[in-house]
């Protein structure tokens, strides 16, 4: 099964009804796609809405509702428009549930680096710092690895995008929760060895006895 | 916060409740965000269902206590209240009475600072620069800073258990729209309590308020009050 | 004449058109009175509005529409409704052309007091503070003494609303501005003498040579 | 700001101005704020209305700089800027070949902490304690401030020469009403800036709009573009 679809169908499985959610841009954005049946959950997009969902069908998307990224969406019976600075107090006074960003490295503090590589790429952070500051919960979706190297390491070696410790890295190897005693392996998925994962995570990971097979998408 | 209403099949608590289970959420002691300038935008009924109940002890943020016999000026009168952290209570002399007495504090901050101190404990931030009030009473002992060769009082954030906010309208998921002046304190309130509760004039179905016209978005609302009951069933 | 209709008369010549302004409850209210013809001024109540006219007609009040005394007033067309915070964004944020407020007090540096009197009046200060700290002209529209009293005196003894220099003192007997070389007397009302003015006010007042005539409402 | 309109005869100048004159305006050099996410909610005709008359030197504080095709990326593939401050660069190329050459400085701010900025600098307050930037490379060099034992950044409020937004309708007077998600930082931007031109899609007579639905009140408002005639008559 196509990674992606795992971490994304897995990530979906951690929101409940009526909360309030904003997924990142690119594979966070396919989260919305798994949803249990019957679990309807509020999506925010940081450009000023409550109540985002895709556009029903073609020929009617709007030019003045977009997400983050500047692609046309639609918006569900009940939403709700507001300027920046009302989002982002939804973002930073807690008012959100959980938001799923992608990651470029998280490290054994739950400290999550996104937003630039120096020298390389400095696209800027975006929304990135306040969601991930102010957010319930901080789920990070991305792959395990980039190009073969860990992605999950001792100490994060980019500018991080918060002190904040996140909640949940979910990759298409393993669910992976952050704690103050380290990183707690928590589940992995179908057909990957504990032994494997370990093998791919250059930080310490702290195995119960416990290690549950992920679930996913059928 | 805990009710014993049934829960839908999705998980979620509902959200409309009656005045008399509404109040009864909220215990002595509490400290409440209650929206509305001089009565306009305060939310009536469930003012009259916390003093028919007996509530006492509340601490309640507020623009003002109005009048004594119009919306927060009856939890005065009854004696609900222990603390009050308002703009101006100058047209209660209840209120004012009981501050005499030492019956009740009564703590008084400029409006424009109170409302940038509700809005800040709602939008996580920690606390309000403002020149407002340097050089005046209210300076004293707070702290104050210096940004670029200006001085500015650094105002808390409030926040509350509970924002008791009046609506012209909510929708069935608890959207909310305000009309003319008593739009005031309330949508600001609605940022800024563990659990909200509001009292809508009119109750419409989900949709009805354009996107671009809620000033308060439902995943804020936790209880709206339902509508009273002709004949009272 | 009576003396409220002397002042809201001079200080309605101040205001230009196309101006935000701001009038305090009581006197500061009839100044809306005696704008000459022609002139529109936009007027906030700080409850939530700009666009503040009169209830046009009896039976047109609206429970939600109403001043900072929490009486029925009416609106403009191209009226707007907003919250407390915004309110005080216009007022702190510079926005408002002109504020006109009562007063207790004005002394020599131009400082002014009128929200409490020590053990015998605390109602609060409202928006006063934010007024007079905010709007770009501060205007004192007040009797010349209080039951013959001087309420313009050498320094304030009632706490201060702000420490900004209010940039006019409008009473029935003269027109006051404070600068910063002290309180110049600019103009007298009719069939008042210099002297008059002088023995009415505990302040030092400076006195040109070319001290105008108060125009006041036919 | 002087312009040689005919002036009403009430003294006021006309609100509404050619696209060409409002740009006139605007000197090579100046502070603008404009608004717009990804170019959605970005005034287009006076952006491209800079490009043609040659701007230089201008300092920008935006969301983002859009794709080089679209909304402010056509100001800095016009080579336009010296300045961005911004809290994402990233779909522009343009700006970062710009930036890595020295040619054009980049400041880069957390979306939600430009937001507050924008907003302290047209509200009169002196800056914005947030926690967001605290241990990161955005602290580098600010102030910090500790309010009940929490550590928060002070970050200083922006104000700009010139705001230019984008409106789905202004009335005659200049009250203005914003659609969807194009929003965004336009209306605080119109509290921020010493003029404010506003680029509405629609302009409708006074009343149209009612006042609870007006989200930037025309006082606030210095020009608004007039409507694009049929033939460029």
């Amino acid at each position: 099964m196509d990674d992606k679809i795992v971490i994304a169908s897995r990530v979906a499985l951690e929101l409940a009804p009526g909360e309030l959610v904003n997924l990142g841009i690119g594979l966070p954005t396919l989260v919305a796609n798994y949803l249990p049946p019957g679990v309807e959950v509020f999506f925010q997009s940081e450009n000023g809405l409550v109540g985002v969902q895709p556009v029903p069908e073609i020929g009617l998307e709007d030019e003045f509702l977009t997400d983050a990224g500047g692609s046309p969406v639609g918006a569900v019976p009940g939403a709700c428009a507001f300027d920046s600075a009302f989002s982002f107090g939804l973002i930073r006074g807690g008012h959100l549930s959980a938001t799923v960003l992608g990651g470029l490295e998280v490290d054994e503090d739950g400290h999550l680096a996104n937003w630039m590589v120096p020298g390389k790429m400095v696209p800027g952070m975006g929304g990135a710092m306040d969601l991930v500051t102010g957010a319930k919960r901080v789920i990070v979706a991305m792959t395990h690895t980039a190009k073969g190297a860990p992605k999950i390491i001792p100490k994060c070696t980019l500018p991080l995008t918060s002190v904040r410790r996140v909640d949940l890295v979910v990759t298409e190897l393993a669910v992976i929760a952050p704690t103050p005693e380290g990183l707690v392996l928590r589940e992995i998925a179908p057909g990957v060895s504990v032994e494997q994962v370990v093998k791919m995570t250059a930080a310490r990971l702290i195995v119960p006895a416990d290690v549950a097979q992920m679930p996913v998408a059928a | 916060m805990n009710t014993s209403a049934v829960r839908k099949a999705d998980g979620r608590l509902p959200k409309a409740v009656g005045v008399e289970r509404a109040a009864e959420m909220i215990p002595d002691g509490a400290v409440l965000m209650i929206g509305g300038f001089m009565g306009v935008g305060s939310p009536h009924r469930l003012i009259a269902e916390l003093v028919r109940q007996g509530r006492k002890d509340l601490t309640v943020i507020c623009n003002d206590t109005s009048r004594p016999d119009n919306g927060i000026g009856l939890l005065v009168v009854a004696r609900a209240l222990r603390k009050v952290v308002a703009s101006h209570i100058g047209t209660n002399p209840e209120t004012q009475k009981q501050m005499i007495a030492g019956d009740i504090e009564v703590e008084l901050v400029p409006q424009g600072t109170l409302a940038e101190q509700v809005r800040a404990g709602g939008y996580g931030l920690g606390g309000v620069l403002t020149p407002t009030g340097i050089g005046t009473p209210v300076e004293d002992g707070k702290q104050t800073i210096v940004v670029d060769g200006k001085t500015f009082l650094v105002e808390k954030p409030l926040r509350a258990d509970f924002a008791l906010v009046a609506a012209k309208r909510a929708d069935y998921r608890g959207n909310l729209e305000y009309e003319m002046t008593a739009r005031n304190f309330n949508p600001l309130m609605a940022m800024a309590a563990e659990t909200v509760i509001a009292e809508p004039v009119e109750i419409v179905p989900t949709g009805v308020i354009a996107p671009d016209h809620v000033v308060t978005p439902h995943v804020l609302v936790d209880y709206i009050i339902q509508r009273s009951r002709p004949n009272g069933r």
